[in-house]
């Protein structure tokens, strides 16, 4: 098969499952609806192998597959192909979306079945992935642009898709909205790019952007990257544009594990590392990245500590992570944070997949507080999340471990990184343990706190499977990056698959040589402070359930900032959003109707007004204007004749 | 094929219709007349020749000779579309309304083919009076269509728009006599002639407003800010649509607000270059506050339509900003834009007044729910807003890229506040959908438990090309750009002195009707 | 003095006579008997400046049919007394006698003192024996003027349309009619 | 201009001639008309007076003459004298202008020591180039003179009288001059010298000599008709008497007068009468023309010399106006009144459609000859 | 310097007559009060007019002027008409044609 054909069959798969169901979104058939969705997706993941086969055997210095459709939009010297590019960092991207989006769809089917309108499901499900395809295959930032907004719109769509509850629907546009500041900030980048280079390609854009220069601000290359961030904010829910992403945890839970963890909110973290060049030559910018990203990573992971909802803990951790993975691209640690968002993305989905069991099994119950020692009723589930708790907390050899400690050791490291940035790290990997071992103890472990009418029990085959191969993944995943000091140590060597494979597609960042002991050093101190931190939490919610409500008083006013997540939502509204409504009423009236439309009847009145005072010669008296006639023939005439 | 007929052939339509016995026979023949001549244009469209930035099928008969008034039409790149998209948008409308006009039926699609044949003349003007004539006669038919059809507040709302753009175009008629003078002056002869217009060499004097160019130049732009409207001129447009019946407002929305943008293409961009240049400032500004203030009204109003009305004042905003870019990316945008705020502004009154026509409430409030109960209308009304909000692969996108991309490549700043509307557009037409579609079954929706809300096959026909539309327009632009790409970029070579060739040159004016004229 | 002086000077003194008549008499239809005599006059200075077929038109259209006209509309009023035949107003009766007087004096002062228009009325018109102006006329009129005449028809029955239509409206007197 | 005193006393005198012969005329008309009426309806008539009751008309023009003065109490007295005057003076005016024979050459001669001519005096009142418009334009005036009576008597039937002749007049005058213009388009001209001039010989067409006198109602047969019908109407003759119809409106305009001013009444309507039978014959039955076969008037100057051959034309033309008086005569006393809106009616829905009709099917056939 | 010649008549004398008659039909019109006879005035002006034209066409022997008071012969007519016709449908309401009482646009 072409590469062309290839590129076509895997976007086109899942639009045409979208297009089919969507004609019969009325249809309550899930299992069809299913069946052609996962069809879809698993036609396209045989794409997507077969393509990344064919990379690997290409030359590494050069490894991309092109393919070029049409002409999009050109005009004056502005053009854009739909063009699509598969390279190595894409590859990864591709493998993750179809992959573990096939799993996912293979979960749904379980999950949707009692669902009113499971073909539309499915409809927009295949249609966010075709989307993510476009934003990882697209050989320009404007087809990426086309994905990054497709996907937003799917994400709108699956957020509110329990629309007739008002909470869902508001936080599908909560999700848009913010979504769409960060694509101001997106677009804009695009056009400092252009005027800058001329040129909306990425191979062109890495390729022409200066070798690793200190530009200082008001740079258009600067500026450029800092909207792109701004762009990236909005997607990948950093700081100050987070706030959607727990929200949107009202869709469908399959949902949040494909795009609000595994998929869509990584976008962020891969159009860093696609610009990686570009981002090179600014690094202020970066290290404004790595702040956000440690900083997000803190704040997320210390809200996530006080939630007491299932999914809006994972929800927290997802931004927390996402932090990491900024805090990498941030310090020059593209791999890594490639690296992370891969087996994130296995152990994320997984989590999300499995509390999707679990809030299944308990009847769409999502507050821990009312599970426990849900261990014995859903023991594949159980088991399956434990392999994901203990990727999250970086436990070895589990996929987080490698990954996480990779970025750590980076942020430290590398010459775009700073201590500092490695210690806010480490906090955030300690709470990281804390809550999510935190989250184990309370639903799974401890005792049974379930409401007596309600009967958990394990989900069908259809849903634990994909855990079971995500719980997997979750473990093998990190195998294909193991850091070099640990690869040494290790019998037969292994090597770092993923740094080879991407050698030659990320900019290079210079690490100290020969640092191995403090490598180990560094990777000792922040897994003890996992460890130690899940010990804590294992201790205070299974022996000592009463601990963490003594502590909550003791520190009441912390503990009440922390469980309102910063007061950050009400900030937002109550400074910003109301406010400008509240302007806009005052415009719409004072404005508009008050200013604009009164000093037009103002001007009115002043010629009603001049007229009514003209008005006496128009006396009705025909004579009178006879006269007026005779006496202007008169004066015309003394002009013409005298 | 000529373009007078495809000006003039609405009017015979109009006494067809007039003089048909029933409401059913006219409405059938209107359908049937619109859609023949939505065929003749395509016609049009395949003769053109798009390698060519001259005018073509050009006609021209001298008109009043003692003036150089000229009966005198042409098409171009940039006249093409807006000619398509007139005639696309009138068997829609007629077709819209085929149940909601329901008073003097013969009267309103009458007066839909004159409002349709002069705009068609507006577009295809190539002689600034009778340009005139055909922007200021546009205006009747829609008037009486507001005066006539329209809601509650019909009369005010009908005077309102006519008086503010007929205050507007009379700076410019002052405007155009002044350089029919001119050309007396500096071409020998009296002409009103656009193309001889383009030959003046009109005095500007840098930062003094008095001078002759920066003084035609506003004269020129108060009709067409009006017209389009720019902020502080949009008081009129709310209540306008508002007021106008449903085919009123898209036509109102579709066309008629072009012929603003379109003066200001035609007109203003090429025949006032320095002024433009120097000048642009304060439109680029107006825009932008348009745009934003546009989208922040809309975003508070408590009816449909209104908001949608003042969307347009945000999305015309945009076009303005395009064209006062002054290069290929803007102006081609801008072109593109109003293409798209034709359609999916259009498809959006076309909406409302679908639901309106059922439940007879805009009040977003009333609403609630509407998505469970009218499945097929809320697809079609998210698509819309889709386009409306400008997410790629719909048209609204490529517009809203090409104009801050060519704004920002020129005047980087308002870019940086433009983006802001991008963000409120989504912002008031998603808090419109949520109230009115999401959320639990409100009052209306209630009230209509039993009874289909659901649109029927006859606005699923007219809302059907109009989406195919939004996703052709958004995934080829390329195949309508290919036909306008040769005029701007002539225009943008030369718009410091600009020129237009005609295609058949050696055709001089024929003198035939001059002993009428005299 | 010539034959042609003496005619003149008589049609002069008649038609300016009987145009004071017009405007003095207070009677409305002893006014457009005046009026007819003094058109009757006009027609005479027609006939005397060789134009024939005007004075005839003059005398048959004019004199013949509308002042007839007029006179039977003044019949079918038959108001019994004229009041306030005249305008009131001391200030506007003044300023109408005074634009008058400015227009004509302001028409003889430039017509006596232009040279040219002296020229123009030498004795060479004199030689002119064309005394049959008819046909040139016509010829003019179907030709040259054939849009205008055409024009003229079409006024001519919007017009008598027009005047049946305003005379037939309803009320007044005749309101049961 | 070569006017010399003789002349311009010939040409008064001829003025005078002409008038009085229209006022004698009337007399000899009444005493036909009542003749007439008498040999109609089968009765004598005036027969007492005279041989044939001729003398009955001095008899009559005595009694006007000397009647006692008769004024209606009102204030309008210049209006109510003004009336029959004005009568009197289109029919003269319009009389006039039609030449009743050939011109007559006169040779230089000499008199009071004095070389005199050589002149030509026209065998009528005077001279217009547009003879034709010239008539109609003057006979419309008749209609003041009745709307003087009407309004100058201050009496409802005369109001009325007046009212009904003036519109009547007004109407049929538009049919009357479009029954004209066939003719003029045929004759080419509006000059009554010319048309008599163009009627003589035989009637050719296309070559072909027809055994027809060369008048113009064998061209124009229906704008004849037409023209008579709007004559009768504007003489305000039976069957278009409405303006005085007796049995409504006592005796319509003139019901107030008596006396010479009556007289004066009859006199302008019969000159009316002597115009419109000159008109017919001028126009349609080859004026003073004799038919082809007798001699013409080229012939009988040779024969006879020019005074001569002018009185036996002339005495042609008398004979065919006279016969056009019988008619009028004759239709009076054999047709009755119309109802007012019969009249209008055929004046407005049957005869201008006609006439307009002749006017263009003249008018096509004349430019299809010509051309 | 005033040289009147009275005794060789011209286009100028014509020209003063006309312009006297016009003037006197303007006080006509401006003067009385009556509608007829202010309809009247306007027919002596044009008649004023027609003198001009007829004058003119003489002497410089143009036809043309002819044609001029043709057709404004045919508008005065239209005129009469049209004037009469609204003074007959005022009579009929008003019972009056004085100018006077109509100052006022009313039903």
């Amino acid at each position: 098969m072409s590469n062309e054909l290839l590129f076509a069959i895997l976007l086109q798969a899942p639009l045409v499952g979208f297009v089919i169901n969507g004609v019969r979104f009325q249809s309550k058939d899930y299992k069809f609806a299913g069946i052609l969705a996962c069809s879809a997706m698993a036609i396209s993941f045989a794409c997507s192998v077969i393509l990344s086969s064919r990379l690997l055997s290409m030359d590494p210095a050069n490894r991309h597959i092109t393919s070029t459709l049409f002409d999009w939009i050109s005009a004056g010297s502005f053009n854009a192909e739909v063009g699509f590019t598969v390279d190595a960092i894409s590859a990864i991207m591709i493998l993750v979306i179809t992959g573990v989006g096939f799993l996912i769809h293979l979960f749904s089917v379980g999950y949707i079945s009692h669902d009113e309108r499971p073909s539309k499901y499915f409809a927009y499900l295949n249609f966010f992935v075709f989307n993510m395809l476009l934003l990882v295959l697209g050989d320009n930032l404007l087809v990426m642009f086309v994905g990054w907004e497709g996907v937003g719109l799917c994400s709108y769509l699956l957020i509110g898709f329990w629309f007739t509850d008002r909470e869902k629907a508001a936080a599908g546009m909560k999700a848009f909205i913010t979504n769409r500041i960060g694509d101001a900030g997106f677009l804009l980048g695009i056009f400092f790019l252009f005027m800058e280079f001329g040129t909306v390609n990425f191979q062109d854009l890495n390729a022409l952007a200066p070798a690793a220069s200190l530009l200082s601000w008001g740079e258009p290359l600067v500026l450029a990257c800092l909207f792109l961030f701004i762009g990236a904010c909005g997607k990948s829910a950093q700081i100050p544009l987070y706030v959607w992403l727990p929200d949107a945890m009202a869709g469908p839970t399959p949902v949040s594990a494909l795009i609000h963890a595994a998929t869509m909110v990584t976008a962020g973290v891969y159009m860093i590392v696609r610009l990686n060049s570009v981002f090179m030559a600014a690094p202020d910018v970066m290290m404004i990245i790595a702040c956000v990203g440690a900083a997000t990573a803190l704040i997320a992971a210390s809200i996530g500590v006080c939630q007491n909802d299932i999914k809006k803990v994972l929800a927290y951790s997802t931004v927390s992570q996402l932090g990491y993975m900024f805090l990498g691209v941030g310090v020059g640690a593209f791999m890594p944070a490639m690296f992370h968002l891969m087996t994130h993305a296995f152990f994320k989905a997984l989590m999300f997949l499995g509390s999707g069991s679990v809030i299944h099994a308990m009847h769409e119950e999502q507050d821990i507080r009312k599970m426990g020692g849900l261990k014995k009723a859903l023991p594949i589930t159980s088991f399956t999340f434990t392999l994901g708790w203990l990727a999250i907390i970086g436990i070895p050899p589990f996929a987080g471990f490698f990954s996480k400690d990779e970025i750590l050791w980076y942020s430290f490291a590398s010459d775009r990184g700073a201590p500092f940035l490695w210690v806010i790290g480490v906090i955030a990997a300690g709470l990281t343990a804390f809550y999510m071992t935190r989250l184990m103890a309370l639903t799974f472990w401890g005792k049974s706190r379930v409401p007596a009418d309600v009967h958990p029990h394990e989900s069908p085959a259809t849903m634990t499977i994909p855990l079971i191969v995500l719980g997997v993944l979750s473990v093998v995943g990190g195998w294909i990056g193991i850091p070099h000091v640990i690869g040494a140590v290790l019998p037969g060597h292994p090597p770092n698959l993923l740094e080879g494979w991407l050698h030659y597609s990320v900019a290079k960042i210079t690490l100290p040589q020969d640092a191995h002991v403090m490598e180990w050093i560094l990777m000792g101190v922040s897994l003890s402070v996992a460890g130690l931190s899940a010990i804590f939490a294992y201790d205070s919610y299974v022996r000592n359930p009463d601990r963490p409500e003594r502590l909550a008083k003791r520190y009441s006013r912390l503990h009440n900032l922390v469980y309102n997540k910063y007061f950050v939502d009400e900030i937002y509204f109550g400074r910003i959003i109301n406010p400008l409504i509240e302007a806009s009423k005052g415009l719409w009236v004072y404005i508009d109707v008050n200013f604009i439309d009164k000093a037009t009847y103002q001007a009115s009145g002043f010629v009603k007004s001049l007229g009514s005072s003209v008005r006496t010669l128009q006396n009705g008296n025909l004579q009178t204007y006879a006269l007026y006639i005779a006496l202007g023939a008169a004066i015309a005439l003394s002009f013409i004749m005298g | 094929m000529s373009l007078s007929v495809l000006i003039f052939l609405p009017l015979v339509y109009a006494l067809i219709v007039w003089m048909m016995p029933n409401d059913r026979a006219v409405r059938y023949s209107s359908l049937g007349f619109s859609i023949f001549h939505l065929g003749y244009t395509l016609a049009f469209l395949g003769g053109f020749d798009s390698a060519t930035a001259s005018l073509q099928f050009v006609e021209r008969v001298m008109w009043v000779k003692g003036a150089g008034i000229e009966y005198f039409l042409g098409m171009d790149g940039i006249s093409l579309w807006l000619i398509v998209l007139s005639n696309f948008l009138v068997p829609l409308i007629v077709l819209g309304s085929w149940t909601s006009i329901e008073k003097k039926v013969g009267g309103f699609h009458v007066s839909l083919f004159l409002l349709q044949s002069t705009m068609l003349g507006t577009f295809l003007a190539m002689d600034a009076i009778l340009f005139y004539t055909f922007f200021e006669a546009s205006l009747i038919p829609m008037y009486f269509m507001v005066g006539i059809w329209g809601g509650e507040n019909r009369i005010y709302a009908s005077m309102k728009f006519f008086i503010y753009t007929m205050f507007g175009s009379l700076f410019m008629l002052l405007s155009i006599i002044a350089l029919m003078f001119m050309t007396e002056d500096q071409l020998g002869a009296m002409s009103s002639n656009l193309l001889q217009f383009y030959k003046l060499q009109i005095p500007f004097v840098a930062g003094e407003f008095l001078s002759t160019q920066t003084l035609l130049f506003f004269g020129f732009a108060i009709a067409f800010a009006i017209k389009v409207p720019l902020f502080p001129f949009h008081t009129w447009l709310p209540d306008a649509h508002v007021q106008a019946p449903t085919p009123g407002s898209v036509i109102l929305a579709g066309v008629m607000l072009k012929m603003g943008t379109y003066g200001f293409m035609r007109i203003s961009l090429p025949l006032f270059p320095e002024a433009t240049q120097y000048w642009g400032w304060v439109f680029l500004v107006l825009a932008v506050i348009g745009i934003i203030y546009g989208a922040l009204v809309a975003m508070v109003q408590p009816d449909m339509k209104k908001l949608v009305a003042y969307s347009s004042v945000s999305h015309m905003g945009f076009v303005v900003m395009g064209l006062f870019a002054m290069n290929a990316e803007g102006l081609t945008g801008g072109l593109y834009q109003m293409l798209n705020h034709g359609v999916s502004t259009g498809a959006l009154f076309l909406l409302v007044g679908m639901i309106y026509e059922r439940t007879h409430s805009r009040k977003i409030e009333d609403y609630g729910g509407l998505a469970p109960a009218a499945p097929i209308f809320t697809i079609f009304f998210i698509i819309v807003t889709m386009s409306s909000i400008a997410v790629p692969m719909t048209n609204g996108f490529v517009g809203e890229f090409l104009i801050m991309l060519g704004t920002f490549l020129a005047y980087k700043p308002f870019v940086i506040f433009a983006v802001l509307g991008v963000v409120l557009a989504a912002t008031y037409m998603l808090w419109m959908v949520k109230r009115v579609f999401f959320g639990p079954a409100g009052k209306i929706v209630t009230e209509w438990k039993d009874k289909n809300l659901d649109i029927n096959p006859r606005e699923i026909a007219v809302l059907t090309p109009l989406t195919i539309l939004i996703f052709w327009m958004g995934i080829f632009p390329n195949h309508f750009l290919d036909f306008s790409k040769t005029s701007i970029d002539h225009l943008v070579k030369n718009k410091s002195q600009y020129f237009l060739t005609i295609e058949d040159a050696g055709k001089a004016p024929k003198g035939t009707y001059s002993q009428i004229g005299n | 003095m010539a034959g042609d002086s003496i005619l003149f000077y008589a049609l002069s003194f008649l038609i300016i006579y009987f145009a004071l008549g017009v405007l003095m008499n207070p009677n409305p239809i002893k006014a457009a008997f005046n009026l007819v005599l003094a058109m009757v006059g006009v027609a005479g200075v027609f006939f005397h400046l060789q134009s024939g077929f005007l004075g005839g038109v003059q005398l048959a259209v004019y004199a013949g049919a509308v002042m007839v006209l007029f006179v039977m509309v003044l019949m079918i009023f038959d108001l019994k007394k004229e009041r306030d035949a005249f305008s009131q107003g001391f200030l506007g009766n003044i300023g109408k006698l005074l634009a008058a007087g400015i227009v004509v004096s302001l028409v003889i002062n430039n017509v006596i003192l232009s040279s040219d228009l002296q020229l123009a009325t030498s004795n060479a018109a004199k030689a002119e024996s064309g005394r049959d102006t008819t046909k040139i006329l016509a010829d003019l009129i179907f030709t040259e003027y054939v849009f205008a005449f055409e024009v003229l028809g079409i006024l001519l029955l919007l017009v008598a349309i027009g005047a049946v239509s305003i005379s037939r409206i309803k009320g007044g007197t005749h309101a049961d009619s | 201009m070569g006017a010399d005193l003789f002349e311009i006393g010939v040409n008064t005198a001829k003025l005078l001639v002409i008038f009085l012969m229209m006022v004698q005329i009337v007399p000899l008309l009444v005493w036909v008309e009542r003749r007439g009426s008498a040999y109609i309806q089968n009765r004598f008539g005036p027969n007492r007076v005279g041989p044939l009751g001729l003398t009955q008309l001095l008899a009559d023009a005595v009694k006007f003459i000397f009647k006692e003065e008769f004024i209606p109490d009102k204030n309008r007295r210049f209006i109510f004298y003004a009336a029959p005057v004005v009568a009197l003076i289109p029919g003269a005016l319009a009389f006039a202008a039609i030449p009743l024979s050939i011109p007559i050459s006169v040779e230089t001669f000499e008199l009071f020591g004095q070389s005199w001519g050589p002149y030509t005096f026209l065998f009528q009142g005077y001279e217009v180039g547009i003879g034709i418009v010239f008539v109609l334009g003057v006979s419309s005036l008749g209609a003041y003179a009745l709307l003087m009576a009407g309004y100058g008597s201050s009496n409802k039937y005369s109001m009325f009288g007046a009212l009904r002749a003036s519109a009547q007049m007004i109407s049929y005058e538009l049919a009357l001059g479009l029954s004209l213009v066939g003719i003029l388009l045929i004759f080419n001209t509006f000059d009554f010298q010319q048309i008599i001039d163009a009627q003589k010989g035989q009637m050719v067409i296309a070559g072909n000599a027809l055994p027809l006198p060369n008048w113009g109602i064998f061209y124009q047969p229906i704008g004849f008709i037409l023209f008579v019908i709007a004559v009768f109407a504007e003489t305000n003759r039976l069957p278009f008497d409405l303006p005085e119809a007796e049995s409504e409106l006592v005796a319509g305009y003139h019901t107030e007068y008596g006396g010479i001013k009556m007289n004066m009444f009859y006199i302008g309507e019969y000159g009316h009468m002597l115009v419109a039978s000159g008109l017919m014959v001028t126009f349609y039955f080859g004026g003073y023309n004799l038919p082809w076969f007798l001699p013409q008037a080229e012939e009988l100057i040779a024969s006879y010399g020019n005074v001569m051959a002018a009185v036996i034309l002339h005495l042609v033309f008398l004979a065919k106006v006279g016969l056009f008086l019988w008619i009028f005569v004759w239709v009076r006393w054999t047709i009755p009144r119309f109802r007012y809106d019969q009249l209008m009616d055929l004046g407005w829905k049957t005869m201008l459609p006609w006439a307009l009709a002749n006017t263009i099917i003249t008018a096509i056939v004349v430019f299809w000859m010509r051309s | 310097m005033l040289t009147v010649d009275f005794v060789n008549i011209g286009l100028n004398h014509y020209l003063i007559l006309s312009a006297i008659v016009f003037v006197i039909g303007m006080l006509t019109v401006l003067l009385r009060r009556n509608l007829i006879v202010m309809l009247m005035g306007i027919e002596l002006m044009l008649n004023a007019v027609n003198i001009t034209f007829v004058a003119f066409s003489h002497y410089n022997q143009l036809v043309n002027g002819q044609v001029m008071v043709f057709f404004v012969m045919t508008i005065a007519a239209a005129e009469a008409g049209v004037g009469l016709a609204i003074c007959v449908s005022i009579f009929k309401r008003f019972k009056e044609v004085n100018i006077s009482l109509f100052e006022n646009l009313r039903g």
